[in-house]
């Protein structure tokens, strides 16, 4: 089973949850494919690496830059999944992002920390003017709970 | 890390003072050390009162001294081992090699008790 | 989002309802920053769904009424909104309850039978 | 009746001191956590809800327990504060813990109990109040309503008993307890056809190599030629116990590599770290051949993996091109090379291709040169810059059920062009050759990969040449 989905979506926050139910369900429909009873742990994880994603796509836009869309492409396999988040923002390097202190409590900053926390691994790289976050996540036996 | 052999010869018997790490890094030099010491005796105690930590390698140095100390009719004999240095030679079973002693004099008494 | 709010026993008690992040956020920042000092229970009971941005939210609030000798306490949160606050750890910051009764009245112990 | 249990890091201070890296909740007695066996206790009860409350990070946990679905209950996660007591644990808790009997266990201990009693009745009908306690922990009931029945005045009640956890030493006692004396009276994981020997999925075990009863061996075990298990050894997950080893009366935490010609006679091991719980001091090895810790392979190093494989295919596709082109041409014409399809299995997770078999005659010139230059493997190079094979890694299996079943059950399987075994110049038979390339994906990297292939490549050219010489003679 293969499955390819491609939402592209206006740079507004007005459709930040649109992308992120689109990330639970596709998450949903890569567990189910497995028979999956109980794939709460999982469905979240997608959800909300999609909406912390999304969500800095469009704070980093700059306002003079012409028209464009987030893409957002989910390749659906049974029992793993691939999220590719495309935007037109300046180039942003993941690994100059700090971790935030944790100890600290800050108010912000937690958004690239918890999409790393959550999903199995976590790219980011440029191309033709455009970020490329992918991130992918596999089901594991123990989530099979 | 600190790593020293003091010889003195006390009569026949060679003591070496082993201290802080006994790993890849010094035990070639343990090895050349105990070798020039051979030339004098065969008896040896290693006083270990102060090693905090062995590896694999420094293990090794120990038993190709104790071997080549055995070949001359000699022994080894460690005191003061820590007990988290002995869970490596018990690990190892290089443990059924050697005799223990809690300190140096204990060991070197060992030796005077075998000639009486 | 909408939050709904009340007074009990002197204590604000808000109720957003539906999903905490980005979009939403800034309205509950707002709330929480007109409530000046007071201590405060959030019901979550009816938010289903909470990313960074309105953890952002929660701390920005917690800090600003601790700074003013006043407190929040959490109430009736879903696994998903657990599982954001364990993973930033801001879990060691807020008082959980499962019951708003019981955060409210955790405010006034002696007051409350 | 439900069932609450507070528990707090402070009272794993012992254990974190010995083991950082390992999630406390999750710390197992014969392989099983200290969790679970509280969750079957409840369930014994006839407790249907169970609540951890905990200061701890609970992802691990969850990861492992879920919803509690897998035991028929509901089990929920609760955080609380590290200076929380229990009456603020239970105030937090108060929509729980109302309107039942609670079940409170707070603490760290083991409970022993006995699978075969019913508890349900004793529970039900017990006073409020405490019931057990110890040094480190206590069990109480709660119920606001007072009892209906009266206790049944009948007999004794079933057997239970606390035993408080302070101590590695304390543990490492107890796993000896519960897998000598006490294991009839728990649930515990893996196949008991044996007497007192369990035995998880995915166990391979040398036929020179000696099981003596005790023993519990947990998922995806090695045990090699001529070690000796037992009597008396708790093996966790993901362990490799090398050639000529013995464990006797010792627990070897989840995964560990023992290396060769080692003894661990009452020690318990994890990782790289040796215990001796008699005299509770600890030493961390720092050679990995002796003890060390198996690495979880990660997607984010295998896909980087995944592009030095690719590029070095690549290179060896553009320097045997022409090689190939040549000889294969030759040897088809000579019928010494024949090609056919399987399918072969490529991921632990199903997925399968069907890859080009090329049965090489490595008899006359071109054929020897063939083989030494390993052109019977060049039509696959395609395969590894395609990501589907590794260029160097465990043996290829073909797609059967029966290994299907093998590769599921482990994560060790990256089936590659070449394999470890190769490299290592290792003797033929498959079970050997699997135990070789298996350790191999454990302890590899990129930069070690490059290495191995190198080796591989030259244990070819030498064989050949090796085959030369004999025939010449």
């Amino acid at each position: 089973m293969k499955e390819r989905v491609t939402l592209e979506l206006p740079p507004d926050l007005h459709f930040l949850r649109l992308a992120a139910m689109a990330g639970a369900e596709a998450a949903r429909y890569a567990a189910s494919a497995i028979g999956m009873q109980r794939q709460d742990v999982f469905t979240h994880a997608v959800e909300l690496a999609v909406s912390e994603v999304f969500t800095n796509a469009v704070k980093h836009r700059r306002a003079a830059t012409p028209a464009w869309h987030v893409m957002i492409h989910f390749g659906i396999n049974a029992g793993d999944l691939e999220v590719i988040v495309k935007d037109r923002n300046p180039h942003f390097d993941l690994d100059s992002v700090p971790s935030p202190d944790v100890d600290a409590f800050p108010e912000d900053g937690y958004g690239l920390y918890l999409v790393k926390q959550v999903m199995d691994t976590v790219t980011v790289r440029r191309e033709a003017q455009c970020n490329i976050v992918t991130m992918t996540k596999t089901i594991r036996p123990e989530d099979a709970t | 890390m600190e790593f020293q052999i003091q010889t003195r010869t006390d009569g026949p018997i060679a003591i070496a003072a082993l201290s802080g790490r006994v790993d890849a890094a010094n035990s070639r030099q343990l090895r050349r050390q105990f070798e020039r010491c051979l030339k004098t005796t065969n008896r040896f105690v290693f006083d270990c009162q102060a090693l905090d930590f062995i590896d694999s390698s420094g293990l090794g140095a120990v038993v190709t001294c104790l071997r080549k100390a055995l070949a001359t009719a000699g022994d080894i004999r460690l005191a003061g081992v820590a007990p988290k240095v002995k869970l490596v030679f018990e690990l190892t079973q290089a443990e059924k090699l050697f005799t223990f002693f809690s300190d140096a004099d204990q060991a070197l008494a060992s030796f005077a008790d075998q000639h009486a | 989002m909408q939050i709904d709010q009340q007074v009990m026993k002197n204590i604000f008690v808000f109720m957003p309802r539906g999903r905490l992040d980005a979009a939403s956020a800034p309205l509950l920042r707002e709330r929480l920053a007109a409530g000046d000092g007071g201590n405060m229970v959030l019901d979550f009971s009816a938010v289903d769904f909470m990313d960074s941005s309105g953890l952002g939210a929660l701390v920005a609030g917690a800090r600003r009424l601790r700074a003013q000798h006043g407190d929040i306490k959490l109430a009736c949160i879903a696994d998903t909104v657990r599982r954001v606050l364990e993973l930033t750890r801001a879990d060691r910051l807020f008082d959980i309850y499962d019951d708003p009764e019981a955060a409210i009245s955790s405010f006034a112990p002696e007051k409350s039978v | 009746m439900k069932t609450l249990l507070v528990i707090k890091a402070n009272t794993f201070d012992w254990l974190q001191a010995v083991f950082p890296d390992r999630s406390p909740l999750l710390a197992s007695v014969c392989n099983k956590p200290l969790l679970e066996y509280l969750l079957d206790f409840a369930i014994l009860c006839g407790s249907r809800h169970f609540r951890l409350a905990t200061d701890m990070p609970l992802a691990k946990v969850e990861a492992v327990f879920g919803g509690g679905g897998r035991w028929g209950i509901e089990l929920t996660y609760a955080p609380i504060r590290k200076t929380d007591d229990l009456a603020t644990a239970l105030q937090k808790n108060s929509r729980y813990c109302a309107g039942s009997r609670l079940l409170v266990m707070q603490g760290c201990f083991f409970l022993h109990y006995d699978k075969q009693k019913n508890y349900g009745p004793f529970m039900q009908t017990t006073a409020p109040g405490e019931l057990l306690t110890c040094a480190t922990g206590r069990i109480l009931i709660h119920d606001a309503t007072p009892l209906k029945t009266a206790p049944s005045p009948d007999g004794s009640p079933p057997p239970l008993a606390l035993t408080s956890l302070r101590s590695i030493g304390e543990l490492y006692r107890l796993s000896m307890r519960v897998l000598g004396r006490d294991a009839r009276q728990y649930v515990l994981p893996g196949y008991n056809n044996e007497t007192d020997v369990y035995i998880g999925r995915n166990v391979m075990i040398a036929r020179s190599a000696r099981i003596e009863p005790p023993v519990m061996i947990g998922d995806h075990v090695q045990i090699h030629k001529n070690a000796i298990v037992g009597p008396g050894a708790v093996i966790g997950r993901n362990v490799i116990i090398d050639a000529y080893s013995r464990i006797h009366h010792s627990v070897i935490l989840d995964k560990t590599y023992v290396g060769e010609h080692l003894v661990l006679d009452r020690k318990l091991a994890g990782g790289r770290r040796l215990v001796d719980p008699g005299e509770e001091t600890m030493v961390q090895l720092e050679d990995a051949h002796l003890l060390s810790t198996m690495r979880p392979s990660s997607r984010g190093r295998n896909r980087l993996q995944r592009l030095g494989h690719g590029l070095l295919a690549a290179l060896l596709w553009v320097v045997l091109a022409m090689p190939y082109a040549l000889l294969s041409f030759i040897l088809k014409r000579q019928g010494r090379w024949r090609r056919s399809e399987a399918a072969y299995w490529v991921d632990s997770s199903g997925r399968s291709v069907r890859l080009t078999r090329v049965f090489l005659n490595p008899s006359g010139f071109c054929g020897r040169i063939a083989a030494s230059l390993a052109l019977d493997r060049y039509p696959l190079l395609g395969r590894v810059m395609r990501g589907d094979l590794a260029l160097i890694g465990t043996r290829r299996l073909p797609a059967t059920a029966a290994n299907r079943a093998v590769i599921e059950a482990d994560a060790g399987y990256r089936p590659g062009l070449f394999s470890y075994a190769e490299a290592e110049h290792w003797p033929v038979p498959e079970y050997d050759q699997d135990i070789v390339d298996r350790f191999h994906l454990a302890h590899q990297t990129l930069i070690y990969d490059f290495v191995m292939m190198v080796k591989v490549l030259l244990n070819k050219l030498h064989e050949e040449t090796a085959l030369c010489k004999s025939i010449s003679k």
